[in-house]
């Protein structure tokens, strides 16, 4: 998230989309209620009307994967209505800046595009620069090439009807909607945008994400208390683990992981002038490269083995979560680790993925149960033991009460947990087993005089002496010390590209500032100011709370309004100040160059409206799903051109005929994820204790089923069985003039724990989004029929 | 432990608070034991230990009662800010992670072929999984490729986890990539 | 002690059930079997093991928009309770905060008070004792008395995170439920503090959003009439005739003794006249 | 012939004993007895607290409804029995219970008066007195009121709500009423001095003949009238 969960109660409206926090991030509206209370208004818009929209004041309904129209539609309204934040527009973003004529878009294509590498040339999406490298600007935004006016084109075709009908939103929700939201663009009020995976699990999930990003920038929203965009993340610590680097793409800190395929990335000099920028705090990259090798490979990282870069693996492929289990699938891979996961109930096209899973020699499975991935051989998995040669380790691992360590929820707080209890029975905490496993096999490869075992063998992996890794260590390391004074470092500012300093992870750098002084471990709950709480805890980046906030404040440094001030410049203590650490240079009066740059992560410290980084082009276009029951409307180019497709067996493809029905998935509050950490408790199976699947009254009659009847879902790639419920809360769309139906479905249930049920995922394809190859869950074709 | 400031928690300033003693109380159980009136406060004399919850993203705190190694109760701490004393159903049922028989507590390990699981100790069960991971590298590890150092091996991927605290996400991390493995993924990336 | 009552503001509630897991954690309440029931929700009724059911109603108001409406439906702690008067072991009474609460000793799990509650709540359950003998105890909601004389809040209350559910002195709650429903009645033209007098007004007091019925409410639930005649007049009359009668028994026995010294009664005198 | 003759010789002797109830009256009669008896017995901790010591006494709470429901199907069978088994005495007995002439009138004011010892002019009764008869009337109506009130607490969830609630005010009106009405019973059959011959009169169903002529004297004429019984001119009339 770019603010956090208190800041909610600021808003003046949340647009939720793609979301339902009510039911997966409940006490998100605990502020929301709030912010209601101070009059602030909230947008639900999603395919069927949830907990979330219960609560709204606005509902409108979509269907599933048509988000980039629907928020496209809001930008041209935003626009032709004039309800834009101009000044913070002109001065905070690229929009004043003149694209050079390489950059084109016609029928659904931007200009680059190979047909047959489905990629696109980005090098043809390129800003106009004066010789210093600076950007050629007109700030009117009269400029036809300026990207403001290219934009305004783009999303011109994005009219109210057009939109309406392809979302299937009836068009007076959709003007309420627009109306309701555009109107945060004045100054004075601040608007939020609230998404999850019903916005990211599509092949364009990237992109809508970024529409959000353009929609929120045109308001002036980003920066500012109940503003910016908040993506809720769905497990504790998932941005801990992504910020840490269990990604095949980034290490620690989001360094792009070095690939064997590009030219520069053969050396570390190479790799840090290809992947540092110039400008914005990226230009620092190199002291976060050089301070990570320094804590991953200790004393065997010097100046003369470029720090131990070439120990680093460099990969050639794209190693995503698809084609993982896709080599898995092709009996490419041998061995597999499963810490907490469980795929066989969370994988996309799960069927396939526990096929896979049966190529294995060996897989070790670390969980606080028996899972559905765990025990994928057993005959109620649909397996035949005997023909599964798969051996299968099954770790019994620790509940989050019984070990101890910091996690990052989804507005970055590091927070501690302490240890409750022991473990129950033999379970022993993630950090223990991989202490362990690293010890012996430090051992087996001890004095190995093969060159293939350095990498290894030279991995610094010192963490107490005692039985168990001494925790704190191991927080230490990731903080970073000063190599010379033997100091844990204050912050991130004060690495070194000469290795004079290490740090696990930059981005956290700070949080462990002095001995014995974890900041993740800080219990002061007093409110510092607009329910900030900056002594509670730690935030990364430098315990910044509001990300972006110089954007709260206009260009001559003082707040745009006195109700959403965050920061603001001190002309006579000469510094910034206010009730969040500044995301800024602290002393950078904003006179000085680059006093204006409120983005100051990116190159020229502005936000890219125009981003030629994306796959899939530098502005957000519509492209319906991967299974699809009607053509594209904005053009001919029907699935997103930049997707990786997987032709044959393990991607079946279903066409409109055979499966008319639109199909997504969704959580309900009372179960998690794969459901093994919710099934298995008996207060919660109680509650939900059946799989089921939501469809229409129409829908329903049309095809003779009653409320709890037991019917049969079918996709190109499975089918499972789930009791019918009959809802008001489902309508059918209608999608240019054709009625369109659609259902949904939880996806925690499996074969395990005391609520079971039919897995969803077994319907869902192995198809990815063009930048993350994140699945698309939330959009597929299937049929529905009676089970009797 | 850490030291407790448990002054925002919700009280009730209820005037003369009876003491502990239950004049009249109404309670589930299963067999006939005569409840003594003053069945005793169940949170009176436990230890209270401050956790996050292991559920969503929003990171509320929950406070753990232990007595006499068992986990009698959760509630969430009034004194974080994000939930204040808050929960939503699953932060609720945190408890029965513990209580729960469906718990493993023991290392299972299933043979090639075996319809069923058999106990093991965790020494051999890591030995193995090591030897394993050894021999796999060992078979499948590239120095060198078109020219290019790569260190890495293909043959061996590593999923998960999206609920490991930071401090485990971060020697998984570097242990797996010290081990050359370029199938380095997790829920994340669903 | 002033009393105290659970105010619900149904149109902050976003059905999160974080209420019914408490009151299962914190009463150590075994978890039941659940039928599928059309809809997300998971009981039809609060039973003896489940003392809190939320409920989720999909209305279609006046105005044809569809509202998704939740209620915390419990124990309403009636003033004047049914389910306490029509108790033969007086195993129900009232504390001083004003709840109602069942005293699991004196309980003999008779039913009467399941058969009389007006809002269906309070439910039986069956045990088996030590050596195999069953009997049965009935349970419903106890507003955490045992909470609150420690100082704290209900379970539920304290769990809730919208601020749906609040707790406090009576006469508070209800101006606030009062002042509450003025300001949502443009949202909500059905709304209505829920506090019915025919139960001498209730100590869990609702806001709700439209109309009981259509949580399934009584519009006006009273204690029944049967229960007040039977139990406020049948029964003391019942017992004071049996006391009535006996007394005449005993005084006809003992005027017999006195008047009739022959002990042959009349029989003698009348036979002759027959004669 | 012969069997005849017999039924003629005997009458030449005075008749000590007539037959006034049928063997089905009587079990009827003392099943009805012990049923009622037996419930009350087994309600009476739940009737009211004083008695809640009998709880242990009976095995528990769950254990004295299980009797009072075994006693509460006995409770319905006297009828059954009755009907069944002396179907023309039902009918008699139901015929009787509609037919009030002036002399079951007159009955109540002399009976007031018996019932206290007092001098009493009791007019001339039929099978049944009065009090007899409103005691069956009374018997009737609080067992229909016991019995259907019974079945709805026995089976709440076959019957609407209110119904059920309102049985229980039934259950006990009926029992209330029983109950009075049962003290009064059960103390003229056994304490009321007097008219203890009555109570053989259940038990093995014939009445000492005195006693009829005194109490039931329509009845006595008729029974002479048919020869039922041979009148003893000499003797005294027995009992009050």
């Amino acid at each position: 998230m770019t603010n956090h969960w208190n800041d909610l109660q600021h808003t003046d409206c949340a647009l939720i989309i793609g979301a339902n926090p009510a039911e997966n991030h409940p006490i998100s509206f605990r502020w929301l209620t709030k912010a209601k209370e101070n009059g602030g208004k909230i947008v639900s818009v999603d395919p069927r009307f949830t907990r979330t929209s219960a609560q709204a004041d606005v509902y409108a309904a979509l269907r599933s994967g048509t988000d980039i129209p629907f928020i496209g539609g809001m930008i041209n309204y935003a626009i032709q209505n004039n309800l834009i934040h101009k000044e913070y527009v002109v001065k905070y973003t690229n929009a004043s800046f003149i694209v050079k004529e390489g950059y084109d878009f016609k029928d659904g294509l931007f200009s680059g595009y190979d047909q047959t590498k489905r990629a696109y040339d980005k090098t043809k999406w390129v800003i106009e620069t004066t010789e210093d490298g600076k950007p050629v600007k007109d700030e009117t935004l009269e400029n036809p090439r300026s990207v403001f006016q290219l934009m305004k084109k783009h999303y011109s075709r994005y009219d109210v009807d057009t939109v309406t009908a392809v979302t299937g939103t009836p068009k007076d929700d959709y003007l309420k909607v627009c109306e309701t939201f555009c109107s945060t663009g004045k100054v004075g009020k601040s608007g939020t945008i609230m998404y999850a995976m019903g916005t990211t699990q599509h092949t364009v999930g990237s992109q809508n994400v970024r529409i959000y990003a353009i929609l929120q920038l045109l308001l002036g929203n980003i920066g500012l208390p109940g503003g910016g965009i908040n993506a809720m993340r769905g497990e504790s610590n998932v941005q801990g683990s992504t910020d840490f680097g269990l990604l095949f793409d980034n290490l620690t800190g989001y360094l792009a992981a070095p690939k064997a395929t590009l030219p520069e990335h053969v050396t570390l000099k190479g790799y840090l002038e290809k992947e540092t920028p110039k400008t914005g705090y990226w230009s620092n990259k190199p002291k976060f490269v050089v301070s990570l090798l320094k804590s991953w490979y200790g004393n065997n990282a010097t100046a003369d083995n470029e720090f131990g870069y070439q120990f680093l693996p460099k990969g050639n492929k794209n190693y995503s979560h698809i084609n993982l289990f896709n080599a898995m699938y092709k009996g490419e891979l041998e061995g597999a680790f499963m810490f907490g996961t469980n795929p066989v109930v969370g994988g996309p096209n799960a069927g396939k993925e526990k096929e896979a899973l049966g190529n294995l020699k060996w897989m070790v499975a670390i969980d606080l149960w028996e899972t559905e991935t765990s025990a994928f051989w057993q005959t109620g998995a649909g397996s035949d033991p005997s023909k599964i040669n798969t051996e299968v380790f099954l770790l019994p691992a620790s509940a989050s009460f019984e070990k101890e360590g910091s996690i990052s929820n989804s507005s970055r707080w590091m927070q501690y947990r302490w240890k409750a209890i022991d473990s129950k029975g033999e379970a022993r905490p993630d950090l223990d087993i991989i202490h362990e496993l690293a010890l012996k096999l430090k051992k087996l490869y001890a004095n190995s005089p093969k060159s293939a075992d350095k990498p290894f063998l030279f991995l610094d992996w010192n963490y107490g002496t005692g039985e168990v890794p001494d925790i704190d260590l191991v927080a230490k390391e990731i903080n970073g010390y000063d190599l010379k004074t033997g100091k844990l470092l204050k912050t991130f500012g004060d690495l070194k590209d000469d290795g004079s300093t290490s740090s696990g992870n930059w981005i956290y750098s700070g949080f462990y500032p002095e001995e014995g002084k974890n900041l993740s471990k800080r219990r002061d709950n007093v409110d510092t100011g607009n329910a900030n709480y900056l002594n509670w805890s730690f935030a990364w980046p430098a315990n910044r709370r509001i990300l972006y906030n110089r954007a709260s404040a206009d260009p001559s440094g003082q707040p745009w309004s006195k109700e959403k001030a965050v920061i603001w410049w001190d002309a006579a203590q000469k510094k910034w100040i206010g009730n969040d650490v500044p995301d800024f240079k602290a002393v950078t009066a904003p006179t000085e160059p680059g006093g204006t740059g409120a983005f100051m992560m990116n190159k020229d410290g502005v936000a890219l409206l125009f981003a030629p980084t994306l796959n899939d082009g530098p502005f957000p276009e519509h492209y319906e799903p991967f299974e699809s029951p009607v053509p594209n409307v904005f053009s001919s180019q029907q699935l997103n051109p930049a997707t990786v497709i997987i032709e044959g067996d393990f991607n079946k493809k279903g066409g409109k005929a055979k499966y008319p029905i639109v199909g997504t998935t969704y959580r309900v509050s009372e179960h998690w994820q794969s459901g093994s950490m919710t099934r298995n408790q008996e207060w919660l199976s109680e509650l939900a204790g059946h799989m089921f699947v939501e469809m229409s009254e129409e829908f329903a009659k049309e095809r003779g089923i009653k409320n709890k009847d037991k019917i049969v879902v079918s996709s190109a790639r499975g089918e499972i069985k789930a009791y019918a419920m009959v809802t008001k809360r489902f309508k059918p769309y209608n999608v240019n003039g054709k009625k369109v139906h659609q259902i949904g479905m939880p996806w925690h249930f499996g074969f395990k724990g005391f609520a079971t049920g039919d897995t969803a995922n077994r319907l869902t394809p192995h198809i990815g989004d063009a930048n993350t190859m994140i699945p698309e869950f939330k959009a597929f074709l299937c049929d529905v029929r009676r089970a009797d | 432990m850490v030291e407790l400031n448990l002054s925002r928690r919700q009280f009730l300033k209820l005037s003369g608070a009876t003491a502990a003693t239950l004049a009249i109380v109404e309670l589930g159980f299963d067999d006939k034991r005569a409840y003594a009136k003053t069945k005793e406060f169940k949170i009176a004399k436990t230890t209270v230990t401050p956790t996050i919850c292991c559920y969503c993203g929003v990171g509320c705190g929950i406070l753990v009662h232990t007595k006499k190694n068992e986990v009698v109760y959760t509630e969430g701490d009034p004194d974080n800010p994000i939930n204040e004393g808050k929960l939503c159903s699953k932060g609720t049922t945190l408890r029965q992670l513990y209580t729960s028989e469906k718990r493993l507590t023991k290392p299972l390990y299933r043979a090639p072929g075996s319809s069923k699981w058999e106990e093991k100790d965790w020494g051999w069960m890591l030995d193995t999984i090591a030897k394993r991971t050894k021999d796999t590298r060992d078979a499948s590890f590239v120095e060198v490729e078109n020219g290019i150092t790569v260190n890495k091996t293909e043959k061996i991927a590593s999923l998960g986890g999206a609920a490991l605290d930071n401090e485990e996400t971060y020697l998984l991390a570097k242990l797996m990539r010290g081990l050359g493995i370029t199938y380095l993924e997790h829920q994340a990336r669903i | 002690m002033a009393e105290f009552v659970k105010y619900i503001d149904v149109t902050k509630c976003d059905g999160c059930r974080a209420c019914m897991v408490a009151c299962k954690n914190w009463n150590d309440l075994p978890a039941e079997h659940t039928d599928f029931l059309g809809s997300v929700q998971s009981h039809t009724k609060t039973t003896a093991d489940t003392w809190n059911v939320l409920q989720y109603i999909e209305h279609e108001n006046s105005k044809g928009g569809l509202e998704y409406l939740f209620r915390h439906s419990s124990c309403f702690h009636c003033t004047d309770a049914a389910c306490q008067k029509v108790c033969p072991e007086s195993a129900i009474s009232y504390t001083d905060f004003g709840s109602v609460v069942i005293d699991q000793d004196k309980c003999v799990g008779c039913g009467y008070c399941v058969q009389n509650c007006p809002f269906e709540v309070i439910s039986l359950k069956e045990y088996k004792d030590k050596n195999g003998e069953t009997y049965r105890k009935s349970h419903k909601c106890t507003m955490c008395t045992d909470r609150l004389e420690e100082g704290l809040q209900p379970a539920c209350v304290t769990t809730c995170h919208t601020g749906a559910m609040e707790f406090g002195k009576k006469d508070e709650m209800i101006r606030k439920a009062e002042k509450r429903v003025s300001e949502i009645r443009g949202r909500f033209p059905n709304t209505m503090v829920y506090n019915p007098p025919g139960v001498g007004g209730t100590h869990t007091v609702y806001v709700l959003a439209e109309r009981p019925s259509v949580y399934g409410l009584p519009e006006n639930p009273k204690v029944p009439t049967s229960a007040v005649v039977w139990k406020d007049y049948a029964q003391p009359i019942g017992k004071m005739m049996l006391g009535a009668t006996t007394m005449a028994v005993v005084a006809g026995f003992v005027s017999n003794k006195l008047f009739n010294k022959g002990g042959h009664g009349h029989g003698e005198e009348g036979g002759e006249d027959y004669e | 012939m012969e069997k005849r003759e017999e039924k003629i010789m005997s009458r030449k002797k005075p008749t000590k004993y007539v037959k006034r109830f049928s063997t089905a009256f009587v079990i009827a009669h003392a099943v009805n007895a012990f049923s009622f008896f037996a419930l009350y017995v087994t309600a009476l901790p739940m009737y009211t607290e004083f008695f809640d010591w009998l709880y242990p006494v009976l095995g528990g709470p769950a254990n004295a409804r299980f009797l009072h429901r075994i006693f509460a199907v006995t409770f319905v069978t006297p009828t059954i029995i009755y009907l069944l088994f002396d179907r023309k005495g039902f009918f008699f007995w139901m015929k009787q219970l509609i037919t009030w002439k002036k002399r079951d009138m007159d009955f109540f004011t002399e009976f007031v008066k018996e019932f206290f010892g007092a001098k009493a002019k009791p007019p001339k009764q039929g099978f049944f007195n009065a009090g007899e008869k409103i005691n069956s009337m009374i018997q009737i109506v609080t067992a229909v009121l016991i019995i259907g009130s019974g079945v709805t607490m026995w089976f709440p969830e076959y019957f609407p709500r209110e119904l059920v609630q309102f049985g229980y005010l039934l259950h006990n009106i009926g029992f209330g009423l029983a109950i009075a009405v049962v003290v009064g019973h059960i103390y003229l059959s056994i304490l009321h001095p007097g008219s203890s011959p009555a109570f053989r009169g259940v038990i093995k169903g014939d009445v000492d003949v005195e006693f009829v002529k005194a109490h039931y004297r329509d009845w006595y004429d008729e029974l002479v009238q048919q020869g039922v019984i041979v009148p003893d001119d000499k003797k005294k009339p027995k009992g009050a």
